[in-house]
């Protein structure tokens, strides 16, 4: 499986080096991939500094929402949902400021 | 409570003329309004222009809750407190302004810190209440407040050129928990003291909320139930996502509650009711 | 012409410094926007918060005109004035409200009308101008001056529940004409009087205009250009627009412009320069 | 052609009984279906009063202006421009207010 996504990043912190866009194309794998895999290949490839500002465990740290195409990943399985080709994935940092 | 109006007086009627037009508000909608109290928790950059598009369209009484007083850092982006205020309370200031631009809304100034103590007694004596404040505990705070005495709440938030707003524990819809079950580690918090904001950010966001206050408050309902809005300046980008419901697990308005009364929230998040960021050592 | 501000005072820096944080903006965009000055083009609904927030950012200077003077029916939205300031004229009103917020920023009131006879010279003394008007031959106006005197124009207009923004003769872009070539037929332009608007929503619409004025005048640049920003509140929804390009036959912009000054636009729209609509019988 | 479009109302004024959004199935014709066309079918089918607020002569009146797919119109060819299945049309009033 060799899937093409968008990851995106919004809210105001700059999770990868201040780029708010990324073409990603993830490596080829025998099954397709899910977003706990996709978490582990973030962090070993797109997070070389401070991965505590983004994973905690296997999941995100609290204070990330994730979208999947606009929705909150919470409906559309979390970590166990499978990419699909195309898929746009948004790390949002929760502000608190006013 | 509010006195129930019933009829709109002459001077409502010239006042409010050019929104009584309006087919999706009207007297009925008007009157609504007169009706309805509304919290705003925070005079900053958030609540000025939300106190002050409120109080313009007529909502029946106004509480101004800050503990803070107005500096001149403040004044790039609080627009209702003027440089005659730095050293005022904001609440004061707040209300002042306020007053001199609608002397019909009722203005109720409370220039002290929100707190596990004093939100219920305060939060109960209103329909709806606005989150504009500045740091984490007082956002988990106002949330589990509002699920307990069963009011909505239009929460925003700014940073930077960033804006979020959604409008929680409303017709069923997930409270804050329900979202952000444990807080962000204090290090990954960004205020507006160390991050920044740009000023009409902020005032964006909070004209947002009066909209939404004044479509509840009206009876046209929010678009921002289960629902978030993200604001990116730069570009000038809207985007609206579809939340999560409220969540059966939750530990204030799921099925099986472990907070039924309000807490420690600055122990629970590790970090100061301020956005004057220290870390607490507990 | 603004005198050229080399360096930021202390309180400039105490002032503005959660703005100097920002990447986007910092010492350098704080700097620009003390050397730019803008003309506002109306102080109701839009101007005011405009009027507000470029003030509280730190513009160089703020020429505010309105010939109107301040009504009750205006206070719903125009959250500049004060009960106070009834039967006083707007452009004042205004400008000593933005004093109180900001009177580092240099505030030049027009207490009269923009016509053909004075809107060059007045538009010449200025950056960027803002259309914050409320009839049509006003917007035909404004934009034949900024073409004839190349100044971007940042026009925003609001009616009920829906508001509307474009940059105009920005970066190549088109102008109003080259989008309107002919004026709409006077009995279907519904203005503010007739057709009402809630108030907050001309306030989101001037704030997203102060928005983008602080964007070209940083040196940032305007997200719309040949773009228009349509919002409507009652679904508090947004869209963004693809506009046509300068069009090569625009009559003012254009390769062969028939329009080299400034005309009677009440006669070229077939009605008056307010928002008290007649129409006029020539 | 068999053409299914969305007809959609920008701006305040409400030229279709206040209905912001229609979805339409045009009659089925020999070619395909272009804007002159539609608008003269609007005018005979939509708009029973008041066509002036809406046409003049075989366009549209000054200060509407027509959206294909959220682009201006003037960048697809204007009259000419051949509909698509599910094509979204919008007519937006500019507004003046202020
Ligand atoms: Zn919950
Ligand atoms: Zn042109």
């Amino acid at each position: 499986f060799l899937t093409t996504i968008c990851l995106e990043v919004g809210g105001a912190e700059l999770l990868f080096d201040g780029v708010k866009e990324h073409q990603v194309t993830l490596p080829g794998q025998s099954d397709p991939w899910d977003m706990k895999q996709l978490l582990v290949w973030i962090q070993r490839n797109l997070l070389k500094e401070r991965p505590e500002l983004f994973v905690q465990g296997e999941s995100v740290r609290p204070g990330i929402l994730v979208l999947i195409n606009d929705a909150d990943w919470e409906l559309m399985g979390e970590l166990d949902y499978q990419l699909q080709d195309q898929d746009c994935i948004v790390f949002i940092s929760t502000l608190h400021g006013g | 409570p509010l006195r129930a109006k019933h009829a709109l007086s002459n001077e409502d009627i010239m006042r409010y003329s050019r929104q009584l037009l309006l087919p999706d508000l009207g007297v009925r909608g008007q009157l609504n309004l007169s009706k309805t109290s509304v919290l705003i928790v925070g005079c900053g950059g958030l609540g000025c222009p939300l106190a002050q598009y409120l109080a313009a369209a007529g909502i029946g009484r106004l509480g101004l809750l800050d503990y803070d007083e107005v500096e001149l850092s403040n004044l790039h982006r609080q627009v209702l407190h003027g440089e005659e205020n730095q050293g005022q309370a904001k609440a004061l200031s707040a209300a002042n302004a306020v007053r001199r631009l609608n002397s019909t809304v009722e203005c109720v100034p409370y220039h002290l810190q929100l707190s596990p103590e004093n939100a219920l007694q305060l939060i109960q004596q209103y329909d709806i209440v606005a989150d504009c404040s500045d740091n984490v505990p007082t956002r988990y705070l106002v949330s589990d407040a509002c699920v307990l005495s069963g009011k909505p709440l239009v929460s925003a938030s700014a940073l930077r050129m960033d804006g979020q707003l959604t409008v929680y524990n409303y017709r069923g819809g997930p409270c804050y928990r329900c979202l952000y079950p444990a807080p962000p580690p204090p290090e990954t918090v960004t205020n507006c003291s160390d991050g920044g904001v740009l000023g009409v950010v902020p005032g964006i966001m909070g004209c947002f909320q009066a909209l939404e206050v004044i479509k509840i408050a009206s009876g046209q309902g929010s678009s921002f139930g289960q629902q978030l809005l993200m604001f990116d300046a730069q570009d000038a980008r809207f985007r609206s996502i579809k939340l999560r419901p409220r969540q059966a697990g939750c530990a204030v308005c799921g099925e099986e509650p472990s907070v039924t009364q309000l807490v420690d929230y600055e122990a629970f998040c590790g970090s100061a009711a301020t956005d004057k960021c220290q870390r607490l050592h507990l």
